[in-house]
């Protein structure tokens, strides 16, 4: 069984849930290798998708994917606005006009929105960004077979591995890459908020 | 943290709201998107100069908004870049047919936001351009990082920029202007404590107390490395050292030496510091013809300085000297 | 203690020289005692005002020579008064036939020290006045104290008897004038943390993380009551309160609001703190004409602010708006 | 056997290495209750007299008085520098052109440096400032016998006296008055110097 619109809308206010609670963590994250605002910045754009799905629940998964877009776009801020709102948008167009978002349409999805991030950021894998944790998540997603939820389940263990493995990494874009070898040691905030966000999807969809 | 503040959400907006009421002979202040307009805006036949980026680093920009400098300034949340459509509604509320020029300060977030609402004026047939300066030699300009950053360089592109804009100077020569000031000024900064983010509330790096941040960025990002403490003669020699080799600065170069507070660092210490720049560039032969000194753009209340150089030639020299009225920076009117 | 600074002992010195060097078109340094006189000291035929006292609460007094303001400044150590012949090399410099105006902080040591620089000025035929200014609400003024202590509204006060000598008002004109500016000014700040004096090299006072000091003096000197941290609005109430009631202001008054950063208060919770005030004064039905908001008189890095209210008049007012070139203060030339 | 003009010199020395001594204690009462410069002013002060006392020794008692005098008004700013500068002022004018201090010329010396404290800062026995010092200093030294260094100690004894006691005032005088109660349980900074400065000058005179 696919995603539906009220589906993907329920999943969205899950992540904003997520996103909240671990909006401490994702502060620390950055605060030691960035500027600190990561964990509020996302806050403030999932409560934003919280308000905006309050009002109405757009048509399509599409339609839903780009509300969570713009949102994101308009209310966050910073490179992780402009990355995620990048990832939606990409993603949503994948999505049509479908009803239900189903395993293959999934799959374009994540794809698109990784290509959208790396066409924004320009960061390739390697680069301690949250496309180290996009990019595992997609291949994982990518080699799973069953149903939405398995596969989403797939892809937020790879983001988890992909998070993991920016902790070994020297940062090249983004803030963090002012520090250098100083940021060895550390895991990147928007690895690890990709990785939340999928877990969150993921669970949602079971 | 103890800071005079209400709620960490809304830092910013009530902030602006007394920027508005202490200044309403100079700018307006749009709400949601937060924007920073000038008090006669749009002027017509004028080119728009326009700036903006996180919050916390006053009065860069909403001080520099007012007639010979900044037409509009676009105030993110704290160390935050601000969204595209508050970039778009800065353009919407200053920009006629003589286009706009937007000041981009080299950070992924302010450059992927400004970028994006470039491409929506754009759309809306407004001839908008973007410029990036990353003035901070503390970061090495490579493939390798984001590139340099955005610092003290800034304040002097929205001066300069804004006196050739307000001259009635054409879209394509203010472009071309800012890319010359980009190219011939440089900085380097260094912090002795952090800033505390309002809604972090805590400071946003440890430095031990024999420790300084040497290279650092205005949202406390780190720099180039961490040394000990040392006297002001030789802490300023090192920033000297690091801004004069980069470009570089040679004697007989005529220059403006930018020395600017963090936010927190006395004034005594500032004028200390000026004072020591000032004399080892004067042992290098190069001419320091116009100074700032002050607190122009800033980390919260981090305590640090900056220095800046730009090298002069008289058409730069004249559009400093141009009368500019703001709130932060005000002389000729 | 970190500082920019070399030797504790030639802060006040060192900085000075970068001061002269920064502003050589508006003032000069002289040495030995150290005195900050204007450029073109002694204006002919012009009354000259003069002030002076510890420094560290920079831009106060140095940065306030020029132009429309002060001719001379007596910067003395770090928070200690300058001693007489310091203040008697000011007025050697500055003071003609039309005499000068002495404007002195109520604190011990300035009384003392201007007393006595004052007697010998007469010796020499000088036509020297002094008043004492003493706006600080936060000291109860009675025989038990040394008196209320002289603080933000010494910048006002600074501005209009500069604005008065400028136009060629005569001493008597000035010094009347004087008193009736320290008759309806007041004030009162408070602090979130302690500056350091470079000499001492730790914090002047010990202040919990979640207290505020309540009625602050700019040497760090205590005042009314340690109150525990709250928010802006209670604690900018507060201070309106305790200026307003003590003159009082009163509905349909015009005044000047004045809002003070002690240093190391960043900008963005500095205009947020005038915001309030401004609100709560218009609750008030006391009318904001003219404000003023930044760090005029500090303490070093301390962290705090202070609110500073005067009663306009028209003559006042134009006073205020009368032209001034100064580092600190500028606007009409 | 009085004081010369060299035994008053060698005096002002020793006086100095005192306040050298204390300069730490003297700023930590002053941060205490007032402004913590008051061991910095002070030793700026006395090794400005030590400085001109190296070019030239003045021929009289006086004039030595006379000498430190003036370096202290014209060094030490803040109140201690007029204040102090006042008692060698009016000290030095009692001591007219006699080449030794004797019994008498010290009361005399003592009584006018305590009158000229009080006609310049106001302050009366009870306010917390020097002058509780130098109160219980001449008292003690009038109603002493002995030679010159006799007296000066029993003055000392006065002036530790006194000091003492200013622990348990409410200051009315100076920056301290600003904390009124909140002063209580603080040694007056001027007090202790004043008791060091006796203390010096008695063993200095033995
Ligand atoms: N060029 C880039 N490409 C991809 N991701 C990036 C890039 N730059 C930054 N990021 C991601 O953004 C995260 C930081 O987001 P955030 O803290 O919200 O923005 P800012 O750095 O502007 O404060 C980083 O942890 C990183 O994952
Ligand atoms: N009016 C006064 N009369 C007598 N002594 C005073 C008076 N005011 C202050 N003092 C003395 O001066 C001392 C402080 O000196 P100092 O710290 O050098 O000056 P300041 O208070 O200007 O910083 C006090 O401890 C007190 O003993
Ligand atoms: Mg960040
Ligand atoms: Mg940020
Ligand atoms: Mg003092
Ligand atoms: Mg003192």
């Amino acid at each position: 069984m696919g995603c539906t619109a009220e589906g993907l809308a329920a999943a969205l206010r899950a992540a904003a849930e997520v996103i909240a609670e671990h909006r401490t963590e994702l502060i620390e994250l950055d605060r030691a290798i960035g500027d600190g605002d990561h964990g509020e910045n996302l806050s403030r754009g999932f409560t934003a998708i919280v308000s905006a799905l309050e009002t109405q629940v757009p048509a399509t998964p599409a339609a839903v994917a780009k509300l969570a877009a713009t949102t994101l776009i308009s209310k966050v801020g910073g490179a992780a606005g402009p990355l995620y709102g990048t990832a939606f948008l990409r993603a949503s167009a994948k999505l049509g006009d479908a009803a239900e978002i189903d395993v293959p349409l999934l799959l374009d999805a994540l794809r698109a929105a990784l290509e959208g991030v790396q066409a924004r950021g320009k960061a390739v894998g390697g680069d301690a960004t949250m496309v180290d944790a996009l990019i595992p998540a997609l291949s994982a997603a990518e080699s799973t077979g069953g149903s939405v939820a398995d596969v989403l389940a797939a892809a937020a263990d790879g983001a988890d591995r992909g998070a993991e493995s920016t902790v070994d990494l020297i940062p090249r874009k983004g803030r963090a890459s002012y520090l250098g070898e100083r940021a060895v040691g550390h895991m990147d905030p928007g690895a690890r908020s990709t990785a939340l966000l999928l877990r969150a999807l993921a669970e949602a969809a079971r | 943290m103890k800071k005079i503040i209400n709620d960490p959400a809304a830092v910013v907006a009530e902030s602006l709201r007394g920027l508005a009421v202490a200044h309403a002979d100079l700018l307006r202040v749009q709400d949601d998107p937060a924007v920073v307009v000038r008090a006669d805006a749009p002027v017509a036949g004028k080119v728009a100069v326009v700036s903006g980026g996180g919050s916390g680093h006053e009065p860069l920009h909403g001080g520099f908004v007012g007639p010979g400098m900044l037409d509009a300034a676009v105030p993110g949340a704290v160390f935050t870049s601000p969204t595209p459509d508050a970039v778009q509604a800065a353009v919407t509320a200053t920009t006629g047919p003589a286009g706009a020029l937007l000041i981009v300060k080299n950070y992924t977030g302010d450059v992927l936001n400004f970028e994006t609402a470039a491409e929506l004026a754009a759309a809306e047939d407004l001839d908008v351009r973007s410029v990036v300066i990353d003035d901070d030699v503390a970061v090495k300009d490579s493939t390798f990082t984001a590139g340099r950053r955005g610092v003290g360089g800034t304040v002097l592109l929205e001066k300069i920029t804004g006196a050739a804009a307000e001259r009635g100077a054409s879209l394509d020569a203010v472009e071309a202007l800012a890319r010359k000031v980009i190219g011939q000024v440089r900085s380097i900064g260094v912090a002795l404590t952090a800033p505390t983010v309002p809604h972090v509330g805590e400071p946003s790096f440890d430095l031990g107390p024999d420790e300084v941040e040497f290279g650092i960025g205005i949202h406390g990002e780190p720099g180039r490395e961490r040394i000990p403490a040392e006297p002001a003669d030789a802490l300023v020699a090192r920033m000297v050292e690091a801004v004069v080799s980069d470009l570089p600065f040679e004697a007989g170069d005529k220059v403006l030496l930018f020395t600017n507070s963090m936010g927190g660092t006395p004034q005594l210490e500032l004028y200390l510091a000026h004072g020591i720049a000032e004399r080892l560039l004067a042992e290098r032969g190069i001419v320091v013809e116009r100074r700032l000194v002050g607190p122009y753009i800033t980390s919260l209340e981090m305590q640090g300085i900056s220095l800046t150089l730009l090298k002069l030639d008289d058409e730069l020299t004249q559009l400093w000297d141009a009368p500019v009225r703001t709130a932060a920076l005000r002389w000729g009117m």
